[in-house]
C-alpha cells in the first residue's frame, strides 16, 4: 500500500464537499469553522484516524476538487 | 528501504493562473479549466494556444487559464475562433461554451463550424441551465426541471424537448471526433480529460472539428448540494443526455487528411 | 497603372485586396454580391488569404473579429438588412478596440425593402446602430476612383485607431462601372506590426482582448479612454470636398450618390447664374462639421440633399447652428434625383431667399 | 459631344450588357469620362435586361438616364417600356428582326437593323448585338468604331481568336449597314 | 355510349391567384406553389391558412397562392411562424423557406423550432443554391459544384460539406414527420404533393413540426437547361440527399397527442 | 389598489399583462432577467397567453413579430446587446407597420460591458439602430408608478400607430423596488379590433403584410407616408416634466435615471439660492423639442446630465439652436452620479455665466 | 384507352422543355416562335401525328409544367 | 426623519435582501418614499450580497448610497467594504457573532448583536436576519416597530403561521437586546 497525505487549503475551499465523498478512506470531513469567505472547508482528518484507514495518495479528492484546494504528496 | 522526500503527486498545472476561482461551490467550470491547463501543460503548447470564451459564467476563463484569450459574444465562439485559426492555422484555438451558448443562441455557430470542418477543439460545457444568468432554462434543461423560466418544470409542449446538440453536430459531415463526458467523480474527471486531450489532438492533426461535450453540475441552480449535484447528473441527466463516444471517424480521417493536409491554406 | 473599367463591388473588392485585406468573411445580399463574388476568386490565388461565405451576416462580422484579434486585416460587406445583424458584433469590435472594414452597401428599406440606392441608413453608421454608444468612421465614396482611395484609406484608419471603419455606399456605387486605376498592391507583411494580437504567449506574459469590464469605473475610464480617441479623430480625420463655394450664396449639402447628382445641379445652376456650390462630406463621421460652419460667414442658405427623408440633416443644424438657413430635400425609396431635380430645389430656396 | 446616354434593353439572352460594356470601354480608351449602369436586381427573375451608358467630356454627375439620346432595343418590351422615356430628338436602334412595332413618336428618329438576319448570315448567330453596337457608333459617332473595334479585342481575345475575328466583323457590318452599304 | 363534353381534368388550383410566375423556365418553385394551392383546396382550408414566406426567390409567394401572407425576414420564416400559431393554434400556418433561408441563416431558428415541436408545416425548397441573389453556394450545394462564391467546384475543406438538414431536424424529439422529395418529374412531383398534404395533416392534427424538403431545379443558376436540371438532381443532387422519408412518428406521436391535445394554451 | 412593493422588471411584466399583453417571447441577460422570469409565472396563469423562451434575441424579436401580425398585443424585452440583435427585426416591423413593445434595460457597453445602468443606447433607441431610417417611439419612466403608466402607454401607442415603442431604461430601473399602484387589467377582447391582421381570408380577400416593395416610387411612397405618420407623431405625441424651470436661470436636461438624480441635484442647488430646473423628456423620440425651446426665452443655459459620453445632447443642440448655451456633463460606463455631484455640476456652469 | 387532349398557353410558356420529355406519346414539341416574353414555346402537335400517338389525358405534362401553361380534357 | 440610507451586506444566506425589503416594506406601510436597491450581477459569482434602502419623507432622488446613514453588516468582508463608506454620525450595526474585527473609526456608532446567538436561542436559526431588522429599527427609529411586524406578517403569512410566529418574535427579540433587555 502507498503511504500518503494531502494538505487543504481553507482558503481557497468552499466547503463543497466534494472531497468529503470522494476519499476512499473517508479522510477527510467538513469544518464546523468559517473561513474568511464564509464556507464551511473541508478537513483533513488522517491523524484521528485509525491505522487501516491510512491515506494512500490516490489523489482523488484533489481530483475532484473544484477550488484545486488539496495538493497530494506521496512517500 | 532509504526515506526519500515526499513527492507532490498532485498539484495546480503551471498553465493555470493563481487566481482564486470565482465559480460557486461545486461548480463544474473550475474542474474543466483545470482540466485544459493540464492537457496544454502536457502538449507543451501554451505558447501556441488561444481560447475564446463567449459570454457564460466562464467568461472569466482568462482570469484562470494562461493562454492569449479573446472574448466572444455570445454564441459566436466558434465564429471568432475560425477566424482566429483560419488566419493562423499554426496556432490551437479552442473555444469554452456553455450550453446556452452554443445550444441556443449559438446554434447555427456551431452547427456550420462543424459542417466546414474547421479545425477546432471545442470544450462544451452543458450544466442544463443558463448559469450566468440566474439559471433560466437552456435548451439541455431536462424535462420536469424547475428552472427560473419553467417555474412548473420544463413541459416538452411549451418548451420544447431536451435538445441534442452534440447528436446534431455528429450529422455534420465535418466533425471527426464528439464525445460527452461528466465531471461528477473522479472517474469521470479522468474520461473528460482524457476527451479534451484527443479533442486537441484531433485538431493538431488537422482533421477537422472536434467537440467534447462535459455534463458539469450547477448547484446553486439547480438548487441541489454539490454532492446532490454529481448524483443528479449521474442518474437523471445522462437520460436526456448519454455518456460516451458520439462520433469518432479520426481513423479513417486521417487517411483521407494525410493527403489534403498544408492545402487549407490555398483553398 | 492602366485605367481599367469596373464594377465599384469589385473595385471595393480590388483596392481591399491592395490594401492587404487577407481575411474576408461575408453573406450574400443584393445589390454587393460582386464584393464576395470577386473575393472569392481573388483569394483563390492568394497564398495568404482566406476567403468564407458564412452561415450568416452574424456569422461573418465575428470571424472577422477573430481574424482581427490574430492580426489580420480583415473585412466584411453586406447591405443594409446585413448590416443591422452586424450591430451586435460592431459593437463589440469597438469594445475590443479591434481595426475592421465593413462595407454597407444601402439599399431601400426599412425591412426588406427594395435594392434601390439609398442612403437611409446614415444614422446607423454615424451614430453606431449597435449598444454602447461607440462610434465608427464612416466614409462616404462618390465614384469609382474614390472607391478605390477610401477602401484603402478605411483599412488605414482602422489599424491607426483600431476600430471599425464603415465604407457607406449604395447600390448605385457597387453596380455601376467607370474607369479606375489602382495603386501597386501592399505586401502584408511590410504593414506596420501590431503588439496586442492573438498570436501565441511565447515569451511573453498571455495577452487578453475582451470588452467585459465589470468594474464600472474601470468601464467609465475606458469609455473616456474611447472618447477621447474619437474626439482625436475629429480633430484630425475630417474630410470634405468643396466645389464652387468662394463665391456661392447657397450651399448644397450632400454625400455620395448624392453629391454627384447634386454637383450636376450646381454646374446647371450655374450656367443660369445662380451661385450655388457643393459641400460634400467625405468622412460622415467625423462630420466636417467646423468646416461646414465656417462657410456661414458667406453661405447663408443650406441646402440638405439625402436620399432618405433627413438624417445628415441633423449634423449639418448642429453644425450650423443659426448661422444659416438649413432647407432640406429628400428622396426616400430608391429613386434618383436628377441633377435637374435638384437644380429646380436649389432655384425654389434662391427663390424664397429673394 | 458633350454629353450623351444610351440605354440598351432586351431579353437576358440579347447580349444588351455586353453592347454597353464595349461602349463604355470605348469611351474609355477615347479618355472620355464614361459610366456603366446595369439595371441590377436578381431579386425579381425575370424581365428584360438593361443598361445605361453615360459617355461625356466632362465628369458625369447622374449615371442614369431619365430621358436618354440613344435606346438600342432589342426586343419588343424594350420598346414598349422605352419608347416614351427617349429624349425628343433622340434615336432609337430597332432590332428590326425581333420588333415588329414601329414606335409612335414623330420627334425621335428610327434605326431599324435586322441584326440576327446579318449575324446569322455571318455565321455568328450570337454576334447580332455587335452588330448592333456597329450601327449605334457608327450612326451617331459616339465613339469611334476603332475604339470599338479595340475594345472589342481586349474583350474578346481571351475568348479565342475566332471569337474576336468574328465579332469584329460583325461590328464592321453593323457600320456598314447603316452607312446603307448593306441590306440584310 | 353518348357522346360527353370534354372534362377538365387539369387546371389552375382555386387558391392560386391568376398571376404569371415571375420565375425563370423550369424553376421549381411554381410547382410547389401549385402543390400547396392544391393541398389547400383539397382541405378546403384556404380562410384559415396563413403562409410565412421569407426572402428568396419565393418570397413573392403571396402573389401566387391566395392566402393571409405574412412575409419574414430572412431565415426568421418558422420564428415568425411560431409568434402566429402560437396566439392563434386555429390557424394552419406554413412556412415556404429556401435552403439558404432554412439550412444557413435560420439554422438555429429551424432547429428550435422542432425541438420544440411547434405545430408548423414547413416547406424547404432545395435548390443547392442561393437563388435570388444570384447562385452563390449553399451549405446545401453539392461538392465541386461551380457556384458564383465557388468558382472552382465547391471543396469540403474549404466550404464544407453539403449539409443535410433534415437528418439534423431529425434528431430534434419535437419533429415528427421529415420527408426528402423532389419535383423533377411527375412521379416525384405526384409523391411531393403527397408529403406536404401530409405535412399540413401532421399540424391539423396537432402532432408536432412537420417538414417536407423539396428538390428543386434551378437550371438558370445551375447553367443547365430544365431538362437537364431535372436529369442532374435525380442522378447527382439525390446522392448528398437521398429521397424518402426521413422521420415518421405521426403514429406513436397520435396517441401521446390525444391525452395532450387541446392544452397547449395553457401551458 | 393598494400599493405595492415591486421589482422595475416585475412592474413592467405586470403592467404589459395588464395593458392586454398576451404573447411575450424574450432571451435571458442581465440585468432583465426578471422580466421573463416573471412572464412565464404570470403567463402560466392566463388561458390566453404565450410565454416562449426564445432561442436567441432574433428569434424572440421575430416571434414577436408573428404574434403582432396575427393581431395580438406583443412584448419583447432584452439588454443592450440583446437589443443590438433585434434590429433587424424592428426595422421590419416599422416596414410592415406592426405595433410591439420592446424594453430595453440599458446595461454599459459597448460589447459585453458590463451590467451596471447607463443611457448609451439613446442614439440607437432614438435613430433606429436598425437599416432604413425608421423611427421607433421612445418613451423613458424614471420611477416605479411611471414604469406602470409607461408601459400600458406603450401598448397603447404601438396599436395606435401600428409602430414598435422602445421602453428605454436601465439596470436601476430594473432592479429598485418602489411602492407602486396598478390600474385594473384590460381585457384584450375589448380593446379595438384590427382590420388588418392575419386570421385567415374568410369571407375577404387574402391580406399580406409585407416590407418588401421593390417599385422605388411604390417605397418612396410608402416612406413619406412613414415621414408624415412620424411628424402626427412629432406633434402630439411629446412628453415631459418641467420642475422649477418658472424661474429657473439654468435648466439641466436629463432622463430617465439621470434625471431623478438631477431632481435631486436641483433640490440641493435650489436651497442654496441657486435658480435652476429640470426638464425632463419622458418620450425621447419624439423630442420635445419646441418646448425647450420655447424655455430658452428665458433659460440662457442648458446642463445635459446622461450616462453616456454624449448623446441626448444633439437633440438638445438641434432643439435651442443658439438661443442658449448648452453644456454637458456625462457620465458612461454604469458610475450613478450623486445628485451631489451634478448639483457641483450646475453651480460650476452658473459660476462661468456670472 | 381513355382519350384527352390539352391546351397550351403559349403566352404564359417559357419554352422550358419539361412537358416536351414529360409526355409518353412525345405530342409536344418546342416552337420555332418566339412568344411576346421572349420564349419558345411548347406546341401541341397531336393533329400532326398518326392514330397510335393519340393524347391520353393523362395530364403528365401539365404535372411538370411550372407555369400552369397547360390544360388537360378528357373526354 | 428627512431621508434615511440604510446598507444591508453579508454573504448570500444571511437573508439580507430580505432585510431590506422588509425595511422598505415597512416604510409603505407608513406612507413614505421608499426605494429598495439590491446589488444585482449574476453575471459574477461569489462575494457578498447587499442592498440599499432609502426612506425619506420626500421623494427620492438617487436610490444608492455614496454614503449611507446606516449599515448592517452581517460578516467580516462587509465590515471591509463598508466601514469606509459610513456617513460621520453613522451607525453601523454589526453582527457580533459572524465578525470579530471591530470597525477604527472614531466618527460613527458601532452596535453589536449577537443575531445568531439570539435566533439560534429562539430555535429559529434562520431568523438571524429577523433579529437584526429588529433592533435596527428599534434603535435608529427609522420605522416604527409596529409597521415591521405588519410587513413581516405580509410577507411571512403565506409561509406558514410558524414561521410567521417565529419570526415576529425575532424582530421583537431584536428590539428587546437593543433595548437592553437582553443578553445574548
Ligand atoms: C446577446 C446576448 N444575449 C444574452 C446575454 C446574457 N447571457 C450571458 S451568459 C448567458 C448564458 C449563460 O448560459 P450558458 O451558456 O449555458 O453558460 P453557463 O453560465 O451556464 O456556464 C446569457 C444568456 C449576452 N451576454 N449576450
Ligand atoms: C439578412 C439578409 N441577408 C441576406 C439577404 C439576401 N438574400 C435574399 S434571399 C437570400 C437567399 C436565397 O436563397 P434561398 O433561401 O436558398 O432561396 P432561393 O432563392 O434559392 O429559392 C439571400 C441571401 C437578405 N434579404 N437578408
Ligand atoms: S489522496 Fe486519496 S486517500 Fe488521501 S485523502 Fe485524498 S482521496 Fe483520501
Ligand atoms: S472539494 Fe475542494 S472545495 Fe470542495 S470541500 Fe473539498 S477541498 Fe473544499
Ligand atoms: S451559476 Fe452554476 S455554472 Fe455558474 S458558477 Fe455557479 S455553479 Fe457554476
Ligand atoms: S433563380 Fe433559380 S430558384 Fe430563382 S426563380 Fe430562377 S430558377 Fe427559380
Ligand atoms: S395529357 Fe399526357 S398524353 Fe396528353 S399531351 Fe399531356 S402528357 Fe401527353
Ligand atoms: S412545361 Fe409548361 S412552361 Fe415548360 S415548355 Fe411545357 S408548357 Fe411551356
Ligand atoms: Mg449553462
Ligand atoms: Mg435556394
Amino acid at each position: 500500500m502507498k503511504k500518503g497525505f494531502i494538505r487543504i487549503n481553507s482558503e481557497l475551499c468552499k466547503g463543497c464537499g466534494l472531497c468529503v465523498t470522494a476519499c476512499p478512506k473517508a479522510l477527510i470531513r467538513t469544518s464546523s469553522k468559517l473561513n474568511i469567505t464564509g464556507y464551511h472547508p473541508a478537513e483533513y482528518t488522517e491523524r484521528e484516524k485509525s491505522k487501516n484507514r491510512k491515506c494512500t495518495g490516490c489523489a482523488l479528492c484533489a481530483i475532484i476538487c473544484p477550488d484545486i484546494a488539496i495538493e497530494v504528496f506521496r512517500d | 528501504m532509504t526515506n526519500t522526500m515526499p513527492k507532490q503527486v498532485f498539484k495546480r498545472p503551471q498553465s493555470l493562473k493563481e487566481n482564486v476561482f470565482h465559480y460557486c461551490p461545486g461548480c463544474g467550470h473550475s474542474i474543466i479549466h483545470r482540466l485544459i491547463a493540464e492537457v496544454i501543460d502536457e502538449f507543451g503548447i501554451r505558447d501556441r494556444t488561444v481560447g475564446v470564451p463567449p459570454a457564460g459564467c466562464a467568461v472569466l476563463a482568462y482570469n484562470y487559464i494562461d493562454v492569449d484569450m479573446g472574448e466572444a459574444p455570445h454564441g459566436r465562439a466558434v465564429a471568432v475562433a475560425t477566424g482566429i485559426k483560419r488566419v493562423r492555422p499554426d496556432l490551437i484555438v479552442f473555444t469554452y461554451q456553455g450550453d446556452g451558448d452554443l445550444a441556443a443562441i449559438g446554434t447555427a455557430e456551431a452547427i456550420h463550424a462543424a459542417n466546414r470542418g474547421e479545425r477546432l477543439s471545442v470544450i462544451f460545457v452543458n450544466n442544463a441551465v443558463y448559469g450566468m444568468t440566474g439559471g433560466q432554462m437552456a435548451p439541455t434543461t431536462v424535462l420536469g426541471q424547475i428552472t427560473t423560466t419553467t417555474p412548473g418544470g420544463r413541459s416538452a409542449l411549451r418548451d420544447g424537448f431536451p435538445l441534442d446538440l452534440s447528436q446534431m453536430l455528429a450529422v455534420a459531415r465535418g466533425s471527426v471526433y464528439i464525445e460527452r463526458t461528466a465531471v461528477t467523480s473522479p472517474k469521470n474527471i479522468i474520461k473528460t480529460k482524457k476527451a479534451i486531450k484527443k479533442a486537441f489532438q484531433v485538431q493538431m492533426d488537422g482533421l477537422g472539428f472536434a467537440l467534447v461535450e462535459i455534463l458539469s453540475p450547477c448547484p446553486i441552480n439547480w438548487k441541489l448540494s454539490p454532492v446532490e449535484s454529481c448524483r443528479w447528473v449521474e442518474e437523471e441527466v445522462v437520460k436526456s443526455y448519454p455518456l460516451g463516444v458520439i462520433k469518432d471517424t479520426t481513423s479513417t480521417q486521417d487517411l483521407v487528411n494525410k493527403v489534403k493536409k498544408g492545402k487549407r491554406r490555398k483553398t | 497603372m492602366t485605367k481599367q473599367l469596373m464594377r465599384g463591388s469589385h473595385v471595393i473588392a480590388e483596392a481591399a485586396t491592395r490594401a492587404g485585406c487577407r481575411f474576408y468573411a461575408g453573406y450574400p445580399i443584393t445589390p454587393q454580391n460582386e464584393v464576395p463574388e470577386y473575393m472569392s476568386q481573388r483569394f483563390a490565388k492568394l497564398e495568404d488569404a482566406t476567403f468564407i461565405q458564412a452561415e450568416s451576416e452574424l456569422a461573418a462580422i465575428n470571424m472577422v473579429m477573430g481574424a482581427s484579434m490574430a492580426g489580420v486585416r480583415a473585412m466584411t460587406s453586406s447591405s443594409s438588412p446585413g448590416i443591422s445583424l452586424k450591430q451586435e458584433g460592431i459593437s463589440y469590435m469597438a469594445g475590443m478596440e479591434l481595426p475592421a472594414v465593413v462595407v454597407n452597401t444601402m439599399r431601400g428599406g426599412p425591412g426588406l425593402g427594395n435594392i434601390a440606392p439609398t442612403q437611409q441608413d446614415y444614422f446607423q453608421a454615424t451614430r453606431g446602430g449597435g449598444h454602447g454608444g461607440y462610434r465608427t468612421i464612416v466614409v462616404a465614396p462618390c465614384s469609382g476612383q474614390e472607391l478605390v482611395t477610401l477602401t484603402i484609406k478605411a483599412f488605414d484608419l482602422a489599424d491607426t485607431y483600431r476600430m471599425t471603419v464603415v465604407l457607406l455606399g449604395d447600390g448605385l456605387m457597387g453596380q455601376m462601372m467607370e474607369p479606375v486605376t489602382f495603386p501597386d498592391p501592399i505586401d502584408p507583411a511590410t504593414l506596420p506590426k501590431k503588439d496586442w494580437v492573438l498570436d501565441g504567449a511565447r515569451d511573453r506574459d498571455s495577452r487578453l482582448i475582451a470588452s467585459l469590464i465589470l468594474d464600472p469605473v474601470k468601464m467609465e475610464q475606458f469609455n473616456w479612454k474611447l472618447a477621447r480617441k474619437y474626439a482625436a479623430i475629429c480633430e484630425r480625420e475630417t474630410q470634405y470636398e468643396s466645389y464652387l463655394l468662394d463665391d456661392a450664396v447657397l450651399a448644397v449639402v450632400a454625400f455620395g450618390t448624392a453629391a454627384r447628382i447634386a454637383k450636376g445641379a450646381v454646374n446647371r445652376v450655374r450656367k443660369a447664374g445662380v451661385k450655388a456650390g457643393l459641400f460634400r462630406p467625405i468622412t460622415l463621421w467625423p462630420f466636417p462639421g467646423k468646416e461646414l460652419r465656417a462657410l456661414t460667414r458667406t453661405i447663408k442658405h443650406m441646402l440638405v440633399f439625402e436620399m432618405n427623408f433627413g438624417q445628415m440633416v441633423e449634423d449639418v443644424k448642429i453644425s450650423v447652428g443659426e448661422q444659416a438657413a438649413v432647407h432640406f430635400h429628400g428622396r426616400p425609396g430608391g429613386i434618383i434625383s436628377t441633377p435637374h431635380e435638384i437644380a429646380d430645389a436649389i432655384t425654389k430656396v434662391m427663390y424664397r431667399m429673394e | 459631344m458633350g454629353m450623351t446616354k444610351t440605354i440598351f434593353s432586351g431579353f437576358g439572352g440579347q447580349g444588351v450588357l455586353m453592347m454597353g460594356y464595349v461602349l463604355a470601354t470605348s469611351g474609355m480608351y477615347e479618355d472620355k469620362h464614361v459610366t456603366y449602369l446595369p439595371s441590377y436586381g436578381a431579386e425579381v427573375r425575370g424581365g428584360t435586361a438593361n443598361c445605361t451608358i453615360t459617355v461625356s467630356d466632362e465628369p458625369i454627375a447622374s449615371p442614369v438616364a431619365s430621358f436618354p439620346d440613344f435606346a438600342v432595343l432589342m426586343n419588343t418590351p424594350s420598346l414598349m417600356r422605352f419608347e416614351g422615356r427617349i429624349k425628343p430628338g433622340g434615336t432609337i436602334f430597332l432590332n428590326s428582326d425581333m420588333v415588329e412595332l414601329r414606335p409612335k413618336r414623330p420627334d425621335i428618329q428610327v434605326v431599324a437593323i435586322p441584326v440576327n438576319s446579318i449575324a446569322d448570315r455571318l455565321g455568328n448567330a450570337r454576334g447580332a448585338n455587335m452588330v448592333m453596337i456597329g450601327a449605334l457608333v457608327q450612326k451617331t459617332g459616339l465613339v469611334s468604331l476603332k475604339s470599338v473595334i479595340k475594345s472589342a479585342k481586349s474583350i474578346f481575345e481571351k475568348k479565342g481568336s475566332k471569337v474576336h475575328r468574328m465579332n469584329t466583323l460583325a461590328i464592321k457590318e453593323g457600320a456598314a449597314f447603316v452607312d446603307g452599304e448593306l441590306q440584310a
